[in-house]
């Protein structure tokens, strides 16, 4: 059963140095409250593994937290490059950080592959690019019914999964609703998982188009109001897309995203430990 | 039909790309002018047109333009919600997408496609790109593939320095050596005119300049040596329906309708 | 786009003899309405697939439809045997009956297969047990980074699925909530497919825990309301259980099955087509 | 503890199964006795146990006994409603449903499982039986299996004659030799008492004997030479709350509630 904490707690508790560590979230639900955390409690050398590190990650590679990135799609939506991914992948600033790179199919399979207990995924992709040689890890397999060659692509099992969602109630379910992504495939592959949530209430009221992971796949649970933006959490927040234009700037300038980061991340004291206890308690009132 | 107003190259790209797209079969569309494109058709000749975005949206009608392809108006007007993964295995990968909408940081005499690093050496490149995202399956697996790309030397290289997806291979045949299900590339769609590919030898060919626009023109925004069709058209001007709707469409871009 | 039809029309249109038919709904929403017209329409050589071939298909087996079964689980749920299915199997009567036999997973991961256009699936199963040796398209397959040594199954393409559900709306788009069992995978995996809905509605409304099968990727759509008897349609009816236990003493006596095929398929002209078109004309106007 | 009701031998033996199911952890529940075991359980020792059904309800509270696993209150009642391929493939496959309960139509001394035919020739059985169901995959992947069975020569026999599932396989080694990551049957709880492998070779072992039931009873049923454990138990009779509640529990059965 997952147990209810603050997003500090959740983060010191199941987030460790070295880690392999998969934040998901497609363009919706991103867990960017939980990833400034991790940047606060300075975890380094960690495996990042997201299918789009979209700004989230630029912030944590700029940070220094990350040794290696596994995903499909590095950029800033709609706006352009991640300049901290550049400047880490070209130049090792701040620190050098290793890449392993796939298509967003093979990353969707690698996930539903550690979800299902199996060591591989097979898919009808990258035959014919030069992903097959630039990535070790991408292989043919031939099926035994037909002979057909397609390719396999290994399980992914994060140490910790961490997602976004808007509700949880007080058993630990969480019920997630909108774009889905891969976030229940991100929780399922990993060996804990952190979630963060809008709102805590007493019973799960039913929603259309709604997902539940049960109490007892989740580790832990932490009230993060907000805890999407500048992404959204459909029904309670819009994206802030002037965010994501706003970020091109701070994140080509080395001392403006150091700038960014004292103002925006090491100065702000984590807000959801106070709120989540405060908020918590005046649901369970 | 009559043309009086005047337009842009990109409203020329967006506005061919959209007549490409048929009513009733499903798109398959990333952001940017693939996602113009295809609202701009939804909302003239292809009302019946089937929007299908990466996360996991089928058959959205968003009311503004969206900035991203997890805007939360897709998944309110979408027939279906589903996971990422169903969206790539049970609608890509068997070739239920019809068409498959790309764009391109380089792209070679054969339509293949790179989005990864600029420069030869993928540790040191030139230049890092995003990489692959939803591109390599998507011209793998959709039955047809349209590129729209604005058309310069730096980008229609005689050959990709990465082939992120596979569009023609080397040539004739190699899409059916490699195993690869769908058409592959059918047409690129620039700010200068039409490519397609040659039906012997796969190359792309200039098969229509948009109005204003001369061969040579089209030929020195070219890394090859490209070859006109005998039949070279003149791509038919915006309507002036089909600009008003699409600059209407602009006009809400990222709005919260 | 999905065309409606009367049930008349859809099964006629779809079903051919020797056609390979996937009938699905786990326990919930199991299409009986439209088994019943194909036993009407009097198919033949048909090749039956479905996880749980219950009292449908021990019906269209004991009419003579079928020629193979291909299945995971032959039991009147709760109940006990399948009297037809045991005549058939044992005894060839009314016609021998051929028999392909998998587990619940290997047949679900067939269906998946199907759907996800690949030629095999792969799981953890049937290792170590007979079913290797009595079904022939069960082999092992290798993964090709640890090694280990899994179970590849084929996938399943039916010519035609078969299923029940609540709502479809004019454009032809369903909607199925409640337990939704193999119902999308069977209908993806298929050549074509015949849905047929307690209620055709202007627009559907939204409803938690439902799936949409949009319209496009759906053939025909008939109305059959109670289509689903004696199984159940969530939201519009419950489960027979009475029915599943008279089923017993009918289907153990070729005369008594005799006579139920009489007077409760033969000697009813399918209700449907005249409903149909009223209803549907009704709802429109 | 008081005990002072009479009770059946399938009382006993559903008393027993429940009591097998710890507070908090997830079982896979078939129809008949298991169900009813675990619902038991649910409302006397373990209201936190965790019930999912293989038709993708998972955490469901029935409130009526079920008639079906596809019951129309198990979705109500669920915290989940996921797919057949997902509650196989991310739910049973990897093992998080951490006790699988099973039936049997003929169980061997290793605890292997015959539900498919009952003689030799696969082709032209004597019996034919429903089949395989979820039953292969639950004793491969579960990480623990109970098997509820009445006991008989006709049940209990030295060899199946169709291995449908696989309990110790050969003996001992075997299932992980099978690369089987469950650790198989860890109890057979029969109308007569409760059967566990043997450590060393994992033969089925007679570990307790239902009260009023002998020795040379349990025995007679068993059709290979039955060994009893050195600390052969006595199983604690039902209690009156047990009894209670079970019956309580029977008089629902299809209910809707």
């Amino acid at each position: 059963m997952a147990r209810i904490v603050s997003l500090a707690q959740g983060v010191a508790e199941l987030v460790h140095d070295g880690d392999t560590v998969a934040m998901e979230g497609f363009t919706h639900l991103i867990p960017f409250a939980a990833g400034h955390e991790v940047i606060r409690q300075g975890r380094r050398d960690l495996t990042l593994v997201r299918m789009t590190p979209d700004v989230i990650y630029d912030q944590l590679i700029g940070a220094g937290c990350a040794r290696k990135l596994v995903f499909s799609w590095g950029g800033n939506p709609g706006v352009g490059s991640l300049h901290r991914f550049r400047d880490a992948v070209g130049n090792g600033w701040p620190v050098p950080l290793e890449i392993e790179e796939h298509s967003h199919a093979g990353m969707a399979n690698r996930y539903v592959a550690g979800a299902s207990g199996l060591p591989f995924a097979v898919l009808r992709g990258y035959v014919g690019t030069d992903l097959v040689s630039a990535t070790a890890n991408i292989r043919p397999i031939t099926c035994p019914f037909t002979g057909e060659v397609l390719t396999a692509v290994p399980a992914l099992r994060p140490d910790v999964a961490i997602v976004h969602a808007q509700r949880a109630d007080r058993a630990g379910n969480v019920q997630i609703w909108g774009i889905t992504g891969v976030q229940k495939e991100a929780v399922l592959s990993s060996a804990r998982s952190l979630v963060t949530v809008e709102e805590i209430v007493d019973e799960l009221p039913p929603q259309p188009g709604a997902i539940v992971l049960p109490s007892w796949t989740v580790t832990l649970v932490a009230l993060a109001p907000g805890g999407s933006h500048p992404s959204y959490s459909h029904g309670f927040s819009v994206r802030d897309n002037d965010y994501y234009v706003a970020w091109d700037a701070i994140s080509r300038d080395r001392d403006a995203f150091r700038r960014w980061l004292d103002a925006e991340v090491f100065d702000r004291s984590e807000p959801a430990t106070a709120e989540s206890d405060t908020t918590t308690s005046e649901v369970s009132a | 039909m009559t043309v009086t107003a005047s337009f842009t190259s990109d409203e020329m790209m967006t506005v061919a790309a959209s007549r490409a797209m048929r009513d009733g079969v499903a798109c398959f569309v990333g952001i940017g002018i693939p996602s113009t494109a295809a609202n701009l058709a939804r909302r003239t000749h292809a009302p019946g047109l089937v929007l299908v975005y990466e996360s996991g949206t089928l058959g959205a009608k968003p009311a503004a333009l969206p900035l991203s392809i997890g805007d939360g108006q897709l998944a309110d007007t979408a027939d279906a919600v589903v996971s990422v993964p169903e969206v790539f295995n049970y609608w890509l990968q068997p070739g239920r997408v019809d068409i498959g909408f790309l764009g391109a940081a380089q792209i070679d005499r054969y339509a293949n496609i790179n989005t990864t690093v600029i420069g030869d050496d993928y540790q040191h490149p030139k230049i890092r790109l995003p990489g692959a995202g939803g591109a390599p399956e998507i011209a793998a697996n959709c039955p047809e593939v349209i590129v729209v790309v604005r058309q310069s030397r730096r980008t229609f290289v005689d050959r990709v320095d990465f082939v992120t997806s596979v569009g023609h291979g080397t040539g004739s045949g190699d899409r059916a050596r490699l195993g690869l299900r769908g058409a592959g590339p059918t047409m690129v769609i620039t700010d200068l005119g039409i490519l397609t590919p040659d039906p012997d030898t796969c190359v792309l060919t200039l098969s229509s300049v948009h109005p204003g626009v001369t061969v040579d023109q089209a030929r020195d925004a070219t890394g090859w040596d490209l070859a006109v069709a005998g039949d070279l058209a003149t791509t038919l001007p915006p309507t002036d329906e089909e600009l008003a709707v699409l600059r209407e469409l602009e006009a809400t871009k990222g709005q919260v309708l």
